[in-house]
């Protein structure tokens, strides 16, 4: 039998889910990751990394690992400071001082901060020689706990802030003391955490850098998913045009976001290149990842409270946030404004303040992470109607329902001036209650209840907005130069009439090449086996612009936007050639199969290949002014209407793709042990291009919210310690662990995107919203513990069971 | 880390200060010393190996003497660097009793960094506890030996 | 200092007889026995550990081999690995539990490789096989220089990673008593993520008249849970009877905390895996 | 006699070629098979043994390689991803599964996966669901949440043993 999945009667690749064209070299062990790659004399770099949360570096002795066999050199922090500038900082001045260098310079803040390089001809005599060198160090006291960070008696970690505070902000919309006037209840919540982990992708961070001397040129071979922001910083750094910095990217094992912010080892890989003339080469291990690389962001909100009518009407709500980015900003305090695209959640709340602020800690820098920021805040969101429902004793499901934007609302604008582009969220949310057999949750409460398990049930939704505004880094400093967003793609017809495409994007796994031929092939009209679409980004190709790489929840809209761009473009000039050749108009001419015919007599046909030829090797007889090059490059840029600084308005993404998470789970009450018996998520995303692909992400998003919500923490110790520095304690869930899952899609076009699509890829946070909603909901019956973290070990259930009421001793309902 | 404990002996409070106030003798309670060596009254080295399994941890270990009331108390900072953990422990031994007994009360505060400090949170308290238990042995072991 | 994932220069040597590996063993100092190396590689990985000398085990057959004394009871060869635990009709046959535990210790790759003796003289109090060899009342053989000896689990496991086999020795055999008549096994555990490590186990063995218990993850070696098997010496192996011979065993117990299970937690686990691993003991034996 | 030494000339056959090289003690078998000979299929994902990316058949029997050093596997028969498509090129059925059902993203996981699949069909032509899910215990998969590799795998048994 046939295991292929079922291609339907259709005019369209688009919408279809044809098999992957990356999957051939993939399941062959043929895909060329970074770590693949060799060359000659190349040496290998290890990073000698700080054992101490916080210390001053008094010395760094190199003398005797520069004597060891096979070392070609090292790089130190005293080198990296006279030979680069600090990075650019986002964050305005006072946080904006912090100077943020390839290597700790002075003083190391985080244990794994990178404090020496060695370079030496294999691995292991790098990992030797990276022994013999001698750092002295002055241990400082650490500070780990952000809520402490700020008080006067914490040791300052950038002493050129003069604060522990890198950036804080208030935001504040709609009439928030009417709206508490209003209500009829306000319930208050003291404190809630949102945990510190990311999706540790499993291929590590890694570049092969050559430098060539004559052109002053580094070719970088790296995994970075973000290459336009990371030449953004490299160059300035290294004091350099972006043109020497050539970026290239083949295969990449998953980023999820923790790929963007790989520019301080970049650098030092290319100091290295050219210090010591030679090829280097840079894989982080396990270990080094946990330790240093892209945190997401753990946050806190405090003293939440929420306006609410009798009905359960929620009119707003007003809290602090307070942000751990860790010891740098490498990429914050973006996460500052990021949230703000789902301010309400998918809710009609119309008053909101959030006084924001973000401090510096001596763990691992935050980055961005799948669901960056907005997952925090939709938690909060989440938790909120979780909490209120419990507490005024409301249906959660009916308080969803009450309080979402309603369909005929959409388009609709936040609060805060985004733009809510489509979608039926009460339909969605109908939909994935049938699809786990919500009518049946009473009698599974009363079996599990019967086998002296606590059954719990809750919903999480969740928004994935996609395409972002980057003016929304003017929230935070109104003097950066950056707005909008920008993606290319270039599609030529080659001479033997073979359709090649070149994104700027730089996929991990989603399946570009894949889409983007599907698209191409409906507009060029020819089968998707005839158009090649290359591997990765190459700075080379001049396909790509500032904005460009993949992030953020938006290929769908920004990559085939400006796939379909191209594509059109294409065609158009090859209507142009066949009408030019078969003198009609280029009107009068249609393109499918491989061929440019004519409307009105198909037999009159050009195949692609002479259209190539034509334009590229024998082209003496066109017409001086024919202009066609066969070769069109199109740049997707998304509108936006300048944002209003003042009161912080304005929209800052293009699409909101959003998902509904079910989750039935059963608790031990002698263990507080707990399992996810039964799953659901329905996803809408507007158009999809490839269903299956859609799927894949939906469900790998789900993994990595079941993963977070019970097993993944990276844990600090009060000295900085990371406890759980790699798969040993940091546990990813595996194929036992995966509860049974059924999933669900609605489309719901967009109207601001060119296919009618969204971006996606990032809503699977909401199954920690939705294994928190359970777990509170399974603990009702025994004392009514209310869940206070995004992170519910095993022992942190037990603990809710144990003394319910400490676990809602912060919760109050004050009526008027 | 902190880890506290009691032990009572059946010796004089002066045989037990005798012991524990001279470096030589502290070195030689304590399991797995290789090599030891007086810097001065004050401060002393001991090449250490922590007896494991897995191919035992060595570590050069610098004691300083921080406080001392003789027959009462004595407090002492030791501060190791080996494979993969650097420790910096204060440690603090409180005597009472009467004639020939001694109740000794004692407390320590382990701070680790390195491998050992991330992946090994699980082992080092029973660790500790095995290496205290050795010393206290043969500590109580010298004691019943005679004088 | 942190930097992982290579291993410190180490010398090798892959002996042809048992005989010659303690030689090996006692020549070199620093010398290990490497079995499976599922650990020991790893720890080596991380130069948490650097052997000088590895004397590999792995072409010594004789300590490859399951058998079944004359008492019937069993004779696992240190090199056995957990997968053939899993497939072993004389182990299925002798004490079933054996092979049930197996086919849970970490995943398939680890237990194609793991044996027997690495587990044991790797000694992690979160190990599956000490606190379950230690209820079944196994003997350790030991081949030193001075030649054989067998040992109880109580005089076997001395601490975290250190067991009776001094440097210069081997392991060569863990001998289990057969399962008499009336008898089974059960053990219980709370695992990170399904088969993944233990955060409390409790390993029990039941015969007519008597409970042995033994408990992981709470000391450096595996706790003989004495004063419950006093109380459940005898008694019928009710619920009932079963959580009042628990009931505060936690309070006697010095677990370590760690980053998954506060000490205090791990406690209470250990009671709750003990009660479970008693009466699912009992329910066998009845069976 | 066996004296120590800190290199080994080993032989081992690997995909039906028979290697034999010098090497380090202490060189782990993932990294003589990627680097000293370029079967760069082999994945690394972890320090720990625990991501299974490494994961390779030795004699038979599926072993994370990262957890093995080079000297040991010597005599040993090795198969790695690249020697599971047939000399012509045609794909195994869970190869082919694989893309069919969407069972890889990133295809990071992918060889460790295939191998551990393949081993277990190998053993067991018709698994259960859950004797799937206890045979990539072992094996990490960051992008799929496993569902489609456990649908896959399953696919590609009921083919294999389809009359």
């Amino acid at each position: 039998m046939s295991v292929a999945p079922e291609v339907t009667e259709s005019s369209t690749y688009v919408g279809q889910s044809i098999p992957r064209k990356e999957d051939g070299r993939l399941t062959q062990g043929q895909g060329v990751f970074v770590d693949d790659m060799k060359r000659h004399n190349m040496g290998y770099i290890h990073f000698v990394r700080s054992p101490y949360a916080h210390a001053r570096i008094v010395s760094v002795d190199v003398t005797a690992a520069l004597e060891a066999p096979g070392v070609f050199g090292t790089l130190t922090g005293d080198e990296v400071a006279i030979l680069t500038e600090p990075f650019f900082q986002i964050a305005p001045a006072p946080g904006g001082n912090i100077k943020d260098y390839a290597l700790a310079v002075g003083r190391a803040r985080f244990v794994g901060d990178p404090v020496a390089a060695v370079v030496a001809s294999t691995r292991e005599l790098a990992r030797d020689a990276s022994e013999l060198i001698e750092i002295e160090y002055d241990v400082l006291e650490p500070v780990v706990d952000a809520r402490t960070a700020t008080d006067p008696r914490t040791p300052l970690i950038h002493e050129e802030v003069g604060s522990n505070e890198s950036w804080s902000g208030t935001y504040d919309w709609g009439d928030v003391d009417g709206a508490f006037a209003e209500a009829d209840h306000v319930v208050s919540i003291g404190e809630l955490h949102f945990d510190r982990f990311n999706s540790t992708p499993l291929e590590l961070d890694a570049a092969l850098v050559e430098y060539n001397r004559g052109t002053g040129q580094w070719t970088i071979h790296c995994n970075n998913q973000f290459p336009g922001f990371a030449v953004i910083m490299m160059g300035p750094s290294i004091g350099v045009g972006l043109d020497k910095l050539r970026m290239v990217t083949q295969d990449i094992g998953g980023g999820f976001g923790n790929k963007i912010t790989s520019h301080p080892q970049l650098v030092a890989c290319c100091l290295l290149a050219r210090k010591l003339n030679r090829p280097v080469q840079w894989t982080e291990t396990r270990t080094d990842f946990h330790q240093s690389m892209s945190h997401g962001n753990e946050r806190w909100f405090q003293d939440v409270e929420v306006a609410v009518k009798s009905d359960g009407t929620m009119l707003g709500f007003r809290c602090k946030a307070l942000d751990d980015a860790g010891a740098y900003l490498r990429y914050e305090p973006l996460g500052g404004a990021i949230w703000v695209q789902v301010a309400p959640g998918m809710y009609g709340w119309r008053n909101i303040r959030v006084e924001y602020s973000q401090v510096v800690t001596n763990k691992a820098p935050v980055s961005p992470n799948r669901g960056y920021s907005r997952m925090q805040h939709l938690w909060l969101c989440e938790r909120i109607v979780d909490i209120v429902a419990h507490e005024l004793e409301l249906d959660p499901i009916a308080v969803r329902k009450l309080n979402y934007v309603q369909p005929e609302q959409m388009p609709y604008e936040t609060p805060s001036g985004c733009v809510y582009d489509s979608g039926d969220y009460p339909r969605a949310l109908d939909s994935v209650l049938e699809l786990i057999g919500y009518e049946g949750i009473e009698a599974r409460r009363a079996d599990a209840k019967a086998r002296g398990k606590l059954l719990g049930f809750g919903i999480g939704s969740t928004l994935d907005s996609g395409t972002n505004n980057f003016a929304q880094s003017t929230y935070l400093n109104p003097d950066l130069q950056f707005s909008g967003n920008s993606e290319v793609a270039t599609v030529k017809l080659d001479i033997f009439g073979e359709v090649v495409v070149t994104l700027g994007t730089t996929p991990q796994g989603q399946g570009h090449e894949t889409t983007t031929s599907q698209v191409v092939a409906d507009i060029v009209g020819c089968s998707t086996d005839a158009v090649t679409v290359r591997v990765g980004h190459d700075s080379y190709w001049n396909s790509h612009a500032g904005f460009s790489g993949t992030y953020a929840s938006q290929f769908a809209v920004s990559g085939l936007g400006a796939v379909k761009g191209a594509a059109d473009g294409l065609a158009a000039q090859m209507r142009q050639l066949a009408a030019l050749v078969l003198g009609a108009q280029p009107e009068d001419i249609e393109l499918g199969g491989g061929f440019a015919k004519l409307r009105a007599n198909p037999e009159v046909a050009l195949p692609f290949m002479a259209l190539g030829a034509i334009v590229n090797v024998n082209n003496a007889n066109l017409p001086e002014d024919f202009d066609a090059t066969m070769n069109v490059r199109h740049v997707y840029r998304p509108h936006f209407e300048p944002l209003d600084l003042e009161r912080k308005f304005g929209n800052l993404t293009l699409t909101y793709a959003m998902q509904i998470h079910a989750c039935v789970l059963e608790i031990d009450p002698e263990t507080g042990v707990y399992e996810v018996v039964d799953y659901a998520v329905i996803d809408d995303c507007g158009n999809r291009i490839n269903p299956q692909i859609v799927e894949g992400q939906v469900m790998g998003a789900t993994a990595h919210a079941l993963g977070a919500a019970t097993w993944e923490t990276f844990a600090y110790d009060e000295e900085g310690n990371l406890l759980t520095p790699n798969f040993y304690d940091y546990h990813v869930p595996h194929a036992l662990d995966m509860p049974p899952l059924k999933t669900g899609a609605i489309e719901s076009p967009s109207p601001f995107s060119a296919l009618g699509t969204k971006g996606m890829g990032e809503g699977g946070g909401a199954g920690i919203h939705a294994v928190c909603a359970a777990l509170q909901d399974a603990l009702r019956s025994v004392g009514g513990g209310i869940v206070h973290d995004s992170h519910n070990p095993y022992h942190r259930v037990f603990a809710m069971l144990q003394d319910p009421a400490a676990a809602r001793a912060d919760v109050k309902v004050e009526n008027a | 880390m902190n880890v506290e404990g009691t032990r009572e002996f059946d010796a004089s409070r002066e045989r037990v200060w005798a012991i524990i106030s001279d470096p030589a003798g502290m070195a030689g309670l304590m399991p797995g010393v290789d090599g030891f060596e007086i810097i001065d009254p004050t401060h002393w080295r001991a090449k250490v190996k922590v007896p494991l399994g897995l191919g035992g941890l060595k570590m050069t270990m610098d004691f300083e003497q921080l406080e001392e009331r003789p027959l009462e108390f004595a407090s002492m900072r030791g501060k190791g660097k080996g494979m993969g953990a650097m420790m910096d422990m204060t440690t603090s031994f409180t005597l009472s009793g009467e004639g020939d007994h001694t109740h000794m009360a004692w407390e320590a505060d382990v701070k680790l960094a390195g491998v050992l400090a991330s992946m090994g949170q699980r082992v080092l308290q029973p660790i500790i506890n095995q290496q205290v238990e050795g010393i206290m042995s043969a500590l109580e072991q010298q004691l019943a030996s005679p004088a | 200092m942190i930097k992982r994932m290579l291993l410190r220069e180490v010398e090798y040597a892959r002996p042809e007889s048992v005989e010659e590996a303690v030689r090996l063993l006692g020549a070199h100092d620093g010398a290990r026995a490497l079995a499976g190396g599922q650990t020991l590689v790893n720890v080596m990985k991380a130069r948490a550990a650097s052997p000088e000398v590895l004397v590999d085990l792995a072409d010594l057959d004789e300590l490859r081999t399951i058998g079944r004394a004359a008492d019937g009871a069993l004779e696992l060869g240190a090199m056995v690995t957990y997968s053939e635990l899993v497939r072993s009709p004389d182990v299925t046959a002798a004490r079933p539990l054996l092979a049930e535990v197996a086919a849970t210790i970490a995943d398939r790759q680890v237990q194609n490789r793991g044996t027997v003796g690495g587990n044991v003289c790797v000694n992690d109090p979160t190990n599956h096989l000490p606190p379950l060899f230690a209820a079944m009342g196994a003997t350790f053989t030991i081949l030193g220089p001075g030649g054989e000896r067998s040992v109880t689990a109580e005089e076997f496991f001395l601490g975290v990673y250190m067991t009776a086999v001094s440097e210069g020795d081997l392991l060569t055999r863990v001998t289990i008593p057969a399962l008499a008549a009336g008898s089974a096994d059960a053990m219980e555990g709370i695992t990170l993520g399904v088969h993944g490590t233990y955060l409390a186990s409790a390993a029990v063995a039941v015969s007519p008249g008597a409970v042995r218990i033994a408990l992981g993850c709470v000391a450096g070696v595996p706790e003989r849970a004495t004063a419950v098997e006093q109380r459940l010496a005898g008694a019928e192996l009710t619920p009932e009877n079963v959580r009042a011979a628990v009931a505060g065993l936690g309070d006697t117990l010095d677990p370590p905390s760690d980053v998954h299970a506060p000490a205090d937690y791990r406690r209470r686990l250990t009671e709750v895996v003990c009660e479970r691993a008693v009466l699912a003991a009992a329910t066998r034996a009845k069976g | 006699m066996s004296e120590p030494s800190d290199s080994r000339t080993i032989s081992v056959e690997i995909n039906g070629t028979t290697f034999e090289r010098e090497v380090a003690a202490r060189r782990l078998l993932v990294h003589f098979i990627r680097d000293d000979l370029d079967l760069t299929g082999t994945h690394i994902g972890c320090d720990t043994g625990n991501c299974g990316a490494c994961t390779v058949q030795l004699d038979g029997l599926a072993v994370k390689s990262c957890m093995m050093l080079a000297v040991q596997a010597d005599g040993a028969s090795i198969r790695t991803v690249e020697g599971l498509a047939s000399d012509d090129g045609e794909l195994t059925p869970l190869q082919r599964a694989f893309t069919a059902h969407h069972a890889l993203q990133c295809g990071y996981c992918t060889p460790g996966m295939l191998m551990s699949a393949t081993t277990l069909l190998e053993q067991n032509p018709r698994p259960s669901e859950h004797e799937v899910r206890a045979a990539l215990q072992g094996n990490i998969c960051r992008c799929t949440g496993y569902w489609n590799i456990i649908e896959a795998v399953q696919a590609a048994a009921e083919e294999v043993s389809a009359p």
